[in-house]
């Protein structure tokens, strides 16, 4: 057993070190920091820096003009990156649609879809999850019928992430209500221009709007457009939902919100003191910080395995569980911390006034709020249970 | 023992429940008052006509399940806090609905220590206080320091007011003061009465707002449905709801604690004021975290009504003091007030 | 509102206070509050102290012999006795049998029954569970066939506490296979020097043996024995789960454990200090303590409905969890306040040595595993939960 | 990065698996030193031939797996610290098996502090040690005091020892000093590293009890029928028995990390020290505690295997510090032993 990185490894996390500090712009990372809602272009100037590096899909192979990694090497981007508090990659496109196409599209598809990923000419949304299906995913609706060259897209999606700046969607649609729910699947790519396509914005709790309803009325799809098989959809979204899941524990958002954290506790006062000094809190920064601890060398040992060319299994839910409560614990504690101080929110709209010199406070309070979905989207924390046991009573 | 509500309280919660109905917002102030609720929440000393533990709880209780969100504790605080130092006329005025006072105590840079921000100078004060519910339509101000409370004119010189929305719904603002003349109302454990009714007002409305978010969390695991059946029949949920059931009994009986013994002597009275509140943010929390989670998604979305629900609970945990705030004072047998 | 007893309550926990102290033997309180297994003729020598002053039955009506308490007085004796560490009453007899002769058995049987209870004629324990049927309480198998004037009965009963003990055991059996599996099921009287009846003591896992296992096999039993009509025993032991819960929250053993627990951190030394001014064991206690004083007034507030006449509801199912809760969090405090001093256990068999003046150390370690079935028995808090959903469900 | 067993620490694990299959009780510690297993966990340095942090967690997970209850912990601690105080001839014949020695650490009195029930005037220690696993057998004694290491002969006089068994199943002895000769190993932060083996033994230790009674947990739960089905398939079970699953990880994962951090510089290793000890005391308890009741009264038997378990977790918690312990001293930064 050997806990180190090999020399490459530390050279590689030296070299992704070196290109935060010199390509990430400081205002860019501390509105990061603050979990600022970043603008479309800020998001795209971020990817385009990445792509001019060769790095902006380290998980693709060389041959689709990824960077190839290993999945050491993308855990180390990613815990560095999220350290440096640089913009997150916007994953619909590289994460999620990429290796799906390199798996089940078309030669035609790879060769048109992939360059304009990497290049940004497309910005892609995901098209999953309807008001009526959500843990229960294969319920959906939404239908597409086949009419000669199209198929006329009907229904609605939902939570559709950063939609608002998207011109193509990935859709599960319904092609069929034969057989089992799950058979009657297909994966779609539609353009959002496309008449018929319209997007309204969900504000969430926190006051932020990040996410979206996608409505489709009799809207015409290419048939070209069909990824793979008619009705095979449900295949190529669970090889999504097991094999591109390397960033799922989060452990480089947790270690930077467990620094901010002891920042701020640093800084508050508490009975005459530094809070970090008072025994129950520093107890509960423990807790969390011995919990981070040990998922993270859970993280590495599953990578270890990966790395080994063996398919996760059972360990991407558990990750998913300790990883989603260690972040909302470091959440809680964090808009805690500030104690009386923490009862106003931002709001993204109206100029309705802000408090003086709180933009850290602001910005607990409704990280706090919005990462209570950390345990909802993704297969929420019930459905990974539900995973690990079906597990555990076959095993 | 008895713990059902006396006529006159029944009478006082239809009437809430009636007004509640009708008015919202800017509107409901004037209502309460007109219809005497104010009073209600003060004894006649103090210019009301009640102000036992019974018609704080009953009535903060009703304002949380209807998430009506309104400084009414700042003024139940104020015109008590008045009418113990001797200004029993604004007090009346307060009681009457015809002057409105806000409660300055919390500070930046702090959890819940008071005079970190803010520093005495004689009968002057500078430095900030932040968060200060209802400070805009405020015509006095209730301030707290290290160890004593004080009243400022909200025309005083130096004072100048920057004014946002607060998570709750209503809206609040950053105090600064210049060198500000003040009042000095008394030493802060002078006011242990007016400042442990203030607790049970924010714990009576967490209260209501926990019946009312797990009571809506309960109709949607019997609406909602999820692979062919409606999710309250998944045992993994039906397990969670019915702990929350036990922990909205904890919070109901923490508020029922404190409510009797509201008038005990000042170390009774504050154990129960700590036990109330750690035990009312504790439940506060987890109900709002829960609901949240047992709803999904949609209850994320601001257009649902757990969105607001989950704002109030977390701001009534923090207010005076959060669950660990309380809990560590408790746990020391420290005093609630000094 | 009004918290207050009466000043009749007043007066009565005064006089309960003041007959534990003249009549409860300071010997038999320390063993008592040590954990220590009391011997049979301890708790009968209780039995025939409180059954003189005519406070042994106290809920049972008069008529029968019973002191006709109101809910109130009962919890008010129940929680002087524990803080005074009285034994508790064994229930089988009082608490359990009792009320359902009292219900549903025939003149003759209470005639012939209650008073034999009230002398300690007859001491009594309890044949629900079986190894097959535990939670599922109606899935139970011993069967008891009709014989002429006899039933034969065959089966094993289980948990039978302090069986050791008793002479007669009141017992649910099968009496049919026809239709819903609760509806074949019938109360039956058995003597246990009757041929055939074999007791088997089960040791648990704090080493006592209070405890058994009842086997039957061909015990004939008179149909005199039978309480009230075959096959409908079902409802008489559900009379019995429902109505006499008024000690079900533990309010004075929590009380108990907590002052105990209070003592015990006071005496412990850590980082040089008493234990009770740690910051972090404080909290511990303080919130255990908070959460009793809510339980606490939950308990008043059921009692006083129960006082107006109107039947407990879900609310036992609720006290049972947290009282549990509660119970057991006290118990775990206590052991690890003894920290490194809490590595041995008494054994009741053998003389194999025991750690020096560690009688407090030793009972706090064996209290806590022991407790851990107050989770467990008389309907485990899983059971407890799914009464309260599906109570909330139909709500 | 390289999570997997070394060939020669899979050839070890294969050797613990067979003796430990064969051997029991009293038979099992020659067996075991005769197959080079208490070398396993000793440098050369030391008399032994490996001393990784690697095998002796693998080590310790078999017999904790196994159930063996056994002071080898003691055997380790007593022979790395001996070694190190320049005992190297009493080592060596612990480390070969000839000889044993216990560890007398917990005091009565106190939770985990040194130095309240035994103090020291000279080369004399007089006052009581208590739960010293294997004193009946030991030729000598590592004794702890409030800043010290020392070693006392079995046979010294004013030494009396009182024997009983240990909830872990082996016995132990109260020993009581009085003015007793005893030899000086050195100050307490010498052996900083004989005494984080100590902590990685019982940690590795617990996680073999942690995956047995989660193991035997999970059988029952599908094996046993209530209602008409396999009660694993009651949901709200299921995800209990899902969220141990994730827990045992955790506690897999911190035991990792102290037998790959103990030889790194003493602030790392001791931060390791705290965080698994922590971890797995947790961890072992909830364990401990879900185990039985998901079993329900089966669970709290002692003809069940899973009663041995429950106390061993216990134990293994508890010795050297519990979790609660080990947490305060890395939430205060401060040092594992001093």
């Amino acid at each position: 057993m050997d806990m180190r990185f090999t020399p490459d490894e530390l050279a590689f996390a030296a070299e992704v070190r070196e290109f935060l500090a010199s390509e990430l712009d400081p205002a860019l990372a501390e509105k990061n920091r603050l979990h600022q809602s970043l603008t479309k272009a800020e998001m795209e100037g971020w990817h385009a820096k990445l792509h001019a590096k060769g790095w902006l899909a380290g998980n693709w192979p060389r041959e689709f003009g990824g960077a190839g990694w290993t999945a050491i090497q993308r855990h180390i981007f990613e815990e560095e990156s999220a350290k440096a508090h640089a913009p997150r990659i916007v994953p619909f496109g590289i994460a999620m649609l990429g290796p799906v196409l390199q798996k089940f599209g078309s030669k035609e598809q790879q060769d048109y879809w992939l360059p304009r990923i990497l290049n940004g000419d497309d910005w892609w949304c995901q098209g999953y999850s309807e008001p009526g299906a959500g843990s229960d995913l294969a319920g959906l609706r939404c239908r597409a019928e086949r009419q000669g060259d199209h198929y006329v897209v009907n229904g609605q999606k939902t939570w559709t992430t950063l939609g608002q700046h998207a011109n193509m969607i990935f859709c599960l649609v319904r092609t069929s209500t034969e057989g089992k729910k799950q058979e009657g699947i297909s994966f779609l790519l539609i353009d959002m221009d496309t008449p018929g396509v319209t997007v309204r914005p969900i504000v969430l709790l926190d006051g932020t709007a990040e996410v979206n309803e996608v409505f489709f009325d009799d809207v015409k799809v290419p048939v070209e457009n069909l990824v793979g098989e008619e009705n095979k959809g449900w295949t190529y979204a669970k090889y999504l939902l097991t094999h591109e899941r390397t960033n799922i524990a989060g452990v480089g958002f947790a270690t930077a919100a467990l620094d901010n954290l002891k920042r701020v506790a640093k800084a508050q006062i508490h009975r005459g003191k530094p809070l970090d000094q008072d025994p129950l809190f520093a107890a509960q920064i423990a807790t969390t910080e011995i919990e981070l601890m040990a998922m993270s060398t859970t993280n590495l040992r599953m990578l270890s395995v990966a790395a080994q060319g063996q398919a996760p299994g059972v360990e991407s839910s558990m990750l998913k569980i300790k990883g989603t409560q260690i972040r909302q614990q470091l959440d809680a504690l964090t808009r805690r911390a500030y104690g009386g101080w923490a009862q106003a929110l931002p709001m993204e709209t109206g100029n309705q006034g802000q408090p003086l010199d709180a933009d850290d406070v602001l910005s607990a309070t409704a990280n706090y709020l919005n990462n209570r979905k950390l345990s909802i989207y993704g297969g929420s924390n019930e459905i990974q249970r539900g995973i690990i046991a079906g597990t555990l009573a076959k095993g | 023992m008895d713990f059902a509500l006396s006529d006159e309280h029944r009478m006082l919660q239809d009437t809430l429940r009636g007004l509640l109905a009708r008015h919202q917002g800017d509107d409901l102030w004037p209502a309460l008052a007109e219809a005497g609720v104010i009073g209600a929440l003060l004894t006649e000393d103090e210019g009301g006509f009640d102000g036992s533990g019974s018609a704080i709880a009953l009535t903060f209780e009703e304002l949380g399940r209807a998430g009506a969100s309104m400084p009414l504790v700042a003024a139940m605080i104020g015109a008590s806090a008045l009418a113990t130092a001797g200004q029993g006329d604004l007090a009346a005025e307060v009681a009457e609905g015809s002057a409105r006072v806000a409660f300055a105590d919390a500070e930046p840079g702090t959890r819940y220590d008071r005079g970190v921000a803010i520093s005495v100078d004689g009968d002057r004060l500078t430095g900030r206080k932040t968060m200060v519910a209802g400070a805009e339509d405020a015509r006095a101000i209730i301030v707290t320091t290290a160890d004593a409370l004080w009243l400022v004119d909200a025309k005083a010189e130096g004072l100048t007011l920057n004014a946002y929305p607060l998570m709750e719904g209503g809206r609040g603002a950053d105090l600064t003061f210049a060198d500000t003349p003040a009042t000095r109302l008394g030493a802060l454990d002078d006011f242990g009465a007016a400042l442990s009714r203030g607790i049970l007002g924010h714990s009576a409305f967490a209260l209501g707002g926990i019946i009312a978010a797990s009571d809506l969390t309960l109709d949607y695991l019997k609406t909602r449905k999820q692979f062919g059946r409606a999710i309250l029949e998944f045992q993994a949920l039906a397990h969670r709801i019915a702990d929350l059931a036990v922990e909205v009994e904890q919070a109901r009986s923490a508020v029922t604690n404190l409510s009797g013994h509201l008038t005990a002597e000042p170390a009774i009275r504050d154990r129960h004021v700590q036990a109330c509140k750690a035990t009312v943010g504790r439940v506060a929390r987890l109900v709002a975290e829960e609901s949240v989670q047992l709803h999904g998604g949609i209850g994320m979305t601001e257009e649902y009504a757990l969105a607001g629900m989950i704002r109030r609970l977390l701001a009534a945990d923090t207010a005076m003091g959060d669950a660990d705030y309380h809990l560590e004072r408790f746990a020391n047998g420290e005093p609630a007030w000094a």
